[in-house]
């Protein structure tokens, strides 16, 4: 069960760091912004996994059973909101690439910068 | 006739179904890996993919009985049975449209790299 | 035995992540995304996070996709240059990594009932529920009554997402505005000469509607709520939108509408709350809103899913159409 | 039981995935994602039946709804693509023959 339980941790990790990546190396900005929703769902992955107990159950009450054990409600709200604040704030993201695109011609970094510079 | 009799055969039914139903999932897998070209694989993915989730969601409608879970599990089969040879027609219409040409052989592939 | 399903479903996770990364064809990383988000409903809900995970199926299924297809069609396809600082950005990538991992060991077990997450306010949550609330879904409850301020917060925080992509979008564009009428009809009609995906697309549509809306009103029961009704509501739009075209819909449900629905999920929130003050007690305490504080709680928690499911849907489908309506200039 | 399904399911998404990475045309990576998410629908309903909690189909019944919004999607990308393409094309006979007219 150690075992697991760190390699649940360890995916986090290099997810997290998978979405890092493209954030930080890649000059094409809807690529960052693919990166950060990486970087998010793995942030959410890491809260849940905190939240769930051996054996335990989804919160939810059930009529018939009696004495379940239940795994932690309180990460699974914050995530079932961060999901949907996830997608609004990714769309405006998108939001300012398409902007870009139109202003600049190129949703590159570097064309972006070298523009500038003119 | 006798209740434990009548369970054994539900309980024999469903795992038939479910058996079967994972061996066509596992063929559609397979197919949709090893197939030569787009149109075999699609073939290969959707015909089985039907029949495996048919089997399947058959099988686990046995085992729950007459339940509000097997309405919602009939209502999936039949969602699933309306949407995805839909979803495949469309594929392959789109790729029709794109020029992907469907003969047998690798050939179609080498062309339209991505 | 389930753990060992996680196991598995989790290195696809990773392997898929690092596709996503590498390719440089913009579309194929975002079909990459869409597999990505299956697996990790999937692992959300072995974790027993089975609300998280109804909500990334509402979300990741249909509106992220559509969503990034639209911005992709605003702006291009292929990355132009694979990366710029390669080793720099390997090994600052590669150093934070190592300390995430060290950190990884302090963490408690996993399933450790008794790590220190378990020890604090949950317990208290899932001892109390069924005496103050008393619904089955302690997600539900904790969402809508016990942490109240916190989703009034993140029903602003999408409503102001939503007004920022209005702004960002909706100003006309400066240039290259000379593409004619015909062409425009003809971009503008969507999916409806293809027959098939139309007719099952239009079948589909009312059910979509009515699941949201099973989704919405059976929240307290099982899982779901406003979050996800919103987001599956605004999947039912958007599939009308594509198989009869972006001016059908805004026929059905017109901008304005949208605007108004947006606002006013919003306001019922933040109203029910004032309500709350207005009864004579605090903000955000339903208690007061029927004679019996238990079913004033259980009232104020439908109310506020409402809000919340007018918002979602609403700020959701404006911006689809914003993505949607610059395509088409 | 259960398991044998779950198992085959597993593996089916495994070789689809590889399916998805290898490509090579576009159109299989949108087969692929259509077959995952037929997968994810079979997986959820069985997980939610080994964890006794049948009430949870909820999740299999939105995916079976709203996946085929993707390929959708998908396929009216396509195909207001080509109707760019075949603009910028004759945005761009028109500038030669402005050019040599």
């Amino acid at each position: 069960m150690q075992v697991l339980g760190i390699f649940y941790y360890w995916v986090f990790a290099v997810l997290l760091m998978i979405g890092f990546y493209a954030v930080v190396a890649k000059i094409n900005l809807v690529k960052k912004l693919i990166g950060l929703s990486i970087f998010q769902s793995a942030v959410f992955l890491l809260y849940l996994t905190m939240g769930k107990v051996t054996g335990g159950t989804a919160p939810i009450y059930q009529d018939d059973a009696v004495g379940q054990l239940f795994s932690n409600p309180l990460p699974q709200v914050l995530i079932l909101t961060a999901i949907v604040v996830g997608i609004s704030t990714t769309a405006l993201g998108l939001g300012i690439v398409v902007r870009i695109k139109e202003e600049y011609g190129s949703i590159e970094e570097q064309d972006i910068q070298e523009t500038d510079r003119r | 006739m006798d209740q434990g009799l009548i369970h054994t055969v539900l309980d024999i039914i469903s795992w038939i179904l479910l058996t079967t139903g994972a061996f066509f999932v596992l063929v559609g897998g397979v197919g949709a890996l090893r197939m030569p070209n787009l149109y075999t694989r699609m073939h290969a993915a959707s015909v089985t993919d039907t029949m495996g989730a048919a089997l399947v969601l058959g099988g686990i409608m046995v085992q729950a009985g007459l339940t509000l879970a097997t309405i919602k599990l009939a209502a999936i089969l039949l969602f699933l049975l309306i949407t995805s040879p839909t979803s495949s027609y469309a594929l392959a219409h789109a790729a029709l449209l794109a020029g992907i040409k469907p003969d047998a052989g690798r050939a179609a592939d080498e062309e339209h790299h991505e | 035995m389930t753990v060992l399903f996680g196991i598995f479903l989790l290195t696809l996770l990773v392997i898929t992540a690092v596709a996503i990364v590498r390719t440089q064809n913009l579309f194929v990383a975002v079909m990459l995304l869409g597999i990505f988000s299956l697996l990790i409903a999937l692992n959300f809900f072995i974790l027993d996070a089975a609300d998280v995970a109804l909500t990334e199926a509402a979300v990741g299924a249909g509106i992220s996709t559509v969503l990034f297809l639209g911005a992709l069609a605003l702006t291009s396809e292929r990355e132009r240059f694979v990366t710029k600082h390669r080793a720099l950005s390997v090994a600052v990538v590669v150093c934070a990594t190592l300390v995430v991992l060290y950190a990884t060991f302090d963490k408690p077990a996993f399933g450790d009932p008794n790590a220190p997450v378990h020890q604090h306010v949950a317990p208290w949550y899932l001892e109390y529920e069924p005496e103050y609330i008393d619904i089955p879904n302690v997600v539900t409850a904790v969402l809508g009554s016990f942490r109240g301020y916190d989703t009034l917060g993140e029903v602003f925080v999408v409503f102001t997402a939503g007004i920022g992509v209005l702004f960002l979008l909706s100003a006309r564009p400066g240039r290259k505005t000379s593409r004619r009428q015909s062409e425009n009809d003809e971009s503008a009609i969507g999916l409806r000469e293809n027959l098939i995906p139309r007719v099952v697309a239009r079948l589909l549509v009312p059910f979509i509607l009515l699941f949201g809306l099973y989704v919405q009103f059976h929240g307290e029961y099982g899982p779901g709520g406003g979050f996800q009704a919103g987001a599956l509501i605004a999947a039912a739009f958007i599939l009308y939108a594509l198989v009869e075209g972006e001016a059908r819909t805004l026929e059905v449900l017109p901008r304005n509408a949208l605007i108004a629905l947006t606002a006013a999920g919003a306001l019922l929130y933040g109203g029910v709350g004032l309500t709350g003050i207005l009864l004579g007690s605090e903000f955000l305490d339903y208690s007061v809103l029927a004679a019996d504080p238990v079913s004033g709680q259980q009232m104020g928690i439908i109310l506020i899913e409402a809000g919340v499911g007018m918002t979602v849907t609403g700020v959701l489908l404006l911006i689809f159409h914003a993505f949607a309506a610059r395509d088409q200039v | 039981m259960y398991y044998v399904v779950t198992i085959a399911t597993l593996i089916t998404m495994a070789l689809a995935l590889i399916r998805a990475l290898i490509g090579p045309t576009v159109y299989d990576r949108v087969l692929t994602v259509n077959m995952f998410g037929t997968k994810t629908v079979l997986l959820l309903s069985v997980i939610a039946f080994l964890a006794g909690r049948p009430d949870f189909l909820d999740l299999a019944l939105a995916y079976a709804l709203i996946n085929f919004i993707g390929v959708l999607a998908v396929l009216e990308f396509f195909k207001s693509r080509e109707i760019r393409r075949q603009q910028e094309r004759d945005v761009e006979q028109e500038s030669t023959r402005g050019k040599t007219g």
